[in-house]
């Protein structure tokens, strides 16, 4: 599965199935946030929720290179870290939803996905707070002697955290097989990652630890993505160290979907700028170029992901809401001690 | 006198407080640029400048540490968390720091600060973003915790905060922010400390504080309906608590509900209920009805998000459960 | 049967424990080469090996937060805190993490781990280091609670809590650490969730835990030579409460002392009080009287540290009061 | 008062005057603390009681080199911080023995000296709790446009505490004129350094801050110090810009006066050789050689300095205890609000 050739944008890395299951990763992604803004704006989804659109090159090019007993953990913004690890759109959407049928039953919401059969250590919403989770993880791991490894997804904001710095110090102490990867999409609610973080090169707070190797890429190119994702495992996964790996992205959304696209703390002008980098459309004109397939194949893929789409809302909706009786479930577990 | 939301009346208090006394200054996540994560901040940057409306990295332990080294050398922090649930972050702040500093020096360095925020539940944010956290701090002695409900005790009470000498816990509500209600233009000052009797009655006591204050007015407004006079007593601050207030109520009543918007093992609600049974012993007529959040974390789904929360309909019935009508 | 020192009594139950299950492994400041600062650990490196007694950093939240992780893919960690007050840096973790993972994962992911070391004032260690978070704990939903105040019941209460499949909070005690008492060899549970009548007595109900479960037998039996018998209810789990033990016993003496070791407003005791109003409104014969510290941080000098604790004394005045004993 | 010269062994830096401050200042902590040791074995002194023998150079380095307006924060390790900053022995000894003449009137004991009318904003027993502090304190000095800076003591386990990675990350972004000075005593109580903290050179924390300067400096030698610290304020009060200062020292005592001197943990041995480098002894040498002062001179400082430190003794011995009214006293200040 791995990408064997640097991306120089006449030969593609990979061959055309892969290519076509990262496009398709991505774009469910996509469509599938798409019918959640509209979902939301019906109605049917409440709460906080943060949409990743823009950003899918980051999840499907890290993902597409772990094993199925590797192990994922990220933030509130975690549709798209879900969708590209495989689980259900409909159980995601049916969470979304708040019904029994979601993936944690209706209790979590779009900022707690979380499917325990693909090892997807789900999204959490404190700030940092995930990130000693991950080297929890990364030290359960070592501690069985396994060759797995957690990928934690964090936005960039994350860096300025103490629950950061205290993990990533024992991670690079105990030699733990985490991948911590900053999605860096330029701000954290309205602030600017250069208002909040006193270091330009967010990789390199990966000085500040020995042993612990730093990179940044481009995370608007999923083989980009995917080349760092190769070298980090190699480290994380045979030498079982820590990573930090800065993914630069950007986000195309408001901070969720309470949030004006764009606001005081950034410019129109700016925004247009980077969609010209949409990573899917990048993706696409690629293997359109490579011949991967014509516009009408495309039209049929995205068609098909449509319907995925449609039928996870269809699903959600149908979907009962959880009985009274569910809120006093699942806070503690019968045990016999 | 004007009709403002609770957002206006905070907004106007800080603005006030800030042009009174240049050492006044705000510090936390958005309150600047962005013009606060609820706008509780909106203008303020642009009127006073970026040294006094400061927008933090996502640092809670850090900025309220900042604020409690500024407050030690004389100025007069403001510190807002984006929400209290976030706060746990700097708790040890709050509680190891600035509510210990004056004690633990003799007397040398008081903490003239304030910590403010919302608190408790919206709707459907689920269990790590909907926590009421007033028992917790009303627990800890060199704190102060008021608990406005009103847009009038908020800006009273925002502006008593911010001129005491103390660290001053204020804890706002993101459901309160667009409620509305009479507000004075300019000064005035809600003293902490003191309850208010914000509807009287004589056949039951309601007491109460924060977003509460709303569901047991309307309570009461129902109440009135079947006949029930029922007096609401506002704590408006849970530390220190004004206890004559509720035993005077409840002297005249002789029945108590107390609801609170938080958890109900060692909530703030089971203090009330002791300094009743302590003080008022012979005057109940029947035990202590303690309306609560639901003993669970908060769920995303609404209905039984609804069913966790106290409301209208448990305040009514625990009136009447109280007052043995079936 | 042996008589060893709570201490032992928890080293045996984590080497018991530790010995039974591979899974389950020790974290925390100074537990393994050191020893454990208060020595609880003793001879555990050197038994299971420093991947399973692990010293960490002074990172609370983040080593919390690595048992978070580790208990999430089926390790079953016991995180020590040197002491509960520098458990606050590490509160986001207990309370936003572990208490909220099993049901915002709708029942996906449990938390079999343990979250331990002392609570509450030792000597002189001045206002940061004497805190006493017991109501705080029991507050949040999503958590168990154990107090031990004996040498058996410590290690009972934790084997019972490491074999928990649920986040359990020991706290334990600095001066409790030498205190002696029969503990047998080998394998037992103490249930958690159940309170232990330790002594009987028909006049009055002490109602106690943790710590303070030493000074109210010391009480008891001062009084029972002035002829004052007296029921000594140790909760042993304050969350989840055994409202039947207490109710049970104030059913039968009518009178009730609630003795905490920490500050009084929203404390433990005033859940108990609020339980007692509750079922037990017609059965007492005299307001519930509470014995908990002073409401101010700890102060250092000697006498008023001492003034400032629950104690015997004010145990034994709190009983005759309540007695109406002049 | 800045010392000129490198300190070469044969030349020393400063007049003979300052030099003799110096010594007085490093010896006033020693013979200080050997009566603290003795009174808590009396069971004069309760509680957590940690020494500072061995370190004198660092504080005495450090706080000669600043100015009364400037101020200092530190650790529950603050009885040499507390006299290098000229806090009365007297007052220190009170505070120790719980009395009401003790500078924190015997509420806070040895863990919290607190002096405001010398700016030393105190002891602090929570680690890492007082970094975040000092930045508090910088952000107030620039809020006012003064030229002050604050020092602010740690041990080196609080580069790993989450509390210093973000104080530093927003005195490094706000410019803030801190000087965060590491105390690297080699040992959290029984945690060597290389078991804690992933990385060798502390002072390189500061590579994960854009703009902050970082170095270290060899802590027995005062004179080191005092000229890594001219550098350091330069950067502090004219730049307004922090500074990660690691003062490499060792630590004589046990961890606190419950602690055995040597442990499980270090060897009687590496004891030993640290002794060798005793930075009293160090200056003393090389001041006897400068033809300072004589053995004899040298006899009468000392005694003069025993004598302040019985003084010290007599005086908290006489002094009461607070009044049980004290209790209740400033837990609050009046405030009219
Ligand atoms: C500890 C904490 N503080 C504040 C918040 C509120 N908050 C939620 S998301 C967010 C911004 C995070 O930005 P970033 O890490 O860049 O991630 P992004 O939203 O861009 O994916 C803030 C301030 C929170 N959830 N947790
Ligand atoms: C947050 C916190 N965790 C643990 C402790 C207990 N403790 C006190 S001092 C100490 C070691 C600190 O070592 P270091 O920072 O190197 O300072 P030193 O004692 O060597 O001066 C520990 C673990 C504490 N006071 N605060
Ligand atoms: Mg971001
Ligand atoms: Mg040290």
């Amino acid at each position: 599965m791995a990408a064997k050739k640097k991306t120089d944008g006449k030969q593609l890395p990979g061959d055309a199935t892969l290519r076509r299951e990262l496009l398709q990763s991505m774009l469910l992604q996509r469509r599938f946030e798409e019918k959640v803004g509209e979902a939301y704006a019906l109605g049917k989804i409440g709460g906080f929720c943060h949409l990743y659109i823009g950003q899918e090159a980051v999840s499907t090019g890290v993902l597409s290179m772990l094993r199925p007993d590797d192990y994922v953990i990220t933030t509130y913004r975690d549709h798209g870290q879900a969708l590209a690890r495989g689980m259900s759109p409909r159980s995601i959407m049916a969470e979304l939803f708040g019904r029994v049928d979601g993936c944690s039953r209706g209790k979590g919401g779009s900022m707690h996905l979380f499917d325990r059969s693909l090892n997807f250590l789900g999204g959490h919403g404190i700030v940092g707070g995930h990130v000693p989770i991950a080297a929890g993880v990364g030290f359960a791991i070592k501690y069985r002697g396994g060759d797995q490894v957690i990928a934690c997804f964090m936005g960039e904001s994350v860096v300025n955290t103490g629950a950061f710095h205290e993990a990533l110090n024992m991670a690079a102490l105990w030699k733990l097989p985490c991948l911590f990867i900053i999605e860096n999409n330029r701000y954290g609610m309205g602030t600017s990652v250069e208002r909040a973080a006193a270091i330009k090169d967010l990789s390199r707070r990966a000085d500040a630890y020995d042993g612990m190797h730093g990179e940044y890429v481009d995370g608007q190119d999923v083989f980009a993505v995917r080349e760092s994702m190769e070298r980090s495992l190699e480290t994380a996964r045979r030498e079982s160290k820590p990573v930090l790996l800065e993914i630069r992205t950007y986000r195309y959304m408001g901070h969720s979907m309470s949030d004006a696209v764009s606001g005081t703390y950034r410019t129109k002008a700016e925004l247009d700028e980077y969609l010209k980098r949409d990573p899917i459309n990048l993706l696409k004109a690629r293997m359109l170029e490579a011949g991967d397939f014509t516009e009408a194949d495309y039209a049929v893929i995205d068609q098909e992901i449509k319907t995925v789409c449609q039928d996870a809302w269809d699903f959600a909706d149908a979907s009962p809401e959880p009985a009274l009786e569910a809120l006093y479930e699942d806070i503690l577990v019968d045990t016999t001690s | 006198m004007p009709i403002i939301t609770y957002r206006e009346a905070l907004n106007q208090a800080l603005r006030e407080e800030m042009a009174r006394d240049d050492r006044v200054f705000l510090m936390g996540e958005e309150v600047a640029a962005y013009n606060g994560a609820y706008k509780v901040s909106k203008g303020l940057l642009e009127e006073f400048g970026e040294m006094r409306v400061v927008d933090t990295p996502i640092t809670e332990l850090g900025f309220a540490g900042v604020g409690v080294g500024a407050a030690m050398v004389g100025l007069r922090p403001i510190i807002e968390f984006m929400t209290w649930n976030f706060a746990l972050l700097a708790i040890d702040q709050i509680v190891n720091a600035a509510a210990k500093m004056l004690y633990m020096s003799g007397g040398q360095y008081p903490m003239p600060m304030v910590f403010r925020g919302p608190n408790g539940a919206a709707l459907q944010l689920s269990a790590q973003h909907s926590q009421a956290f007033e028992s917790w701090l009303a627990h800890i002695p060199g704190l102060k915790v008021v608990t406005p409900g009103t847009p009038y005790d908020a800006k009273g009470l925002l502006k008593a905060a911010i001129r005491d000498d103390n660290p001053v816990i204020v804890l706002e509500g993101e459901m309160l922010y667009n409620t509305k209600g009479e507000v004075p233009e300019g000064d005035y000052i809600v003293p902490i400390g003191k309850a208010d009797l914000k509807r009287e009655g004589d056949h039951c006591s309601i007491i109460t504080s924060g977003k509460m204050v709303l569901v047991a007015m309307t309570a009461a407004d129902q109440l009135a309906k079947e006949g029930i006079r029922v007096d609401v007593v506002d704590l408006r601050t849970v530390r220190p608590m004004d206890v004559e207030a509720i035993t005077t109520s409840v002297r005249k009543t002789n029945r108590a509900v107390v609801l609170e918007e938080g958890w109900e093992l060692a909530g703030i609600g089971a203090q009330v209920v002791d300094y009743i049974q302590r003080d008022c012993f012979d005057d109940l007529d029947a035990p202590v009805i303690r309306v609560h959040q639901a003993d669970v974390p908060m769920p995303y789904a609404k209905a039984i998000e609804k069913a966790a929360k106290p409301d209208l309909a448990k305040t009514i019935a625990a009136v009447k459960k109280v007052m043995y009508i079936r």
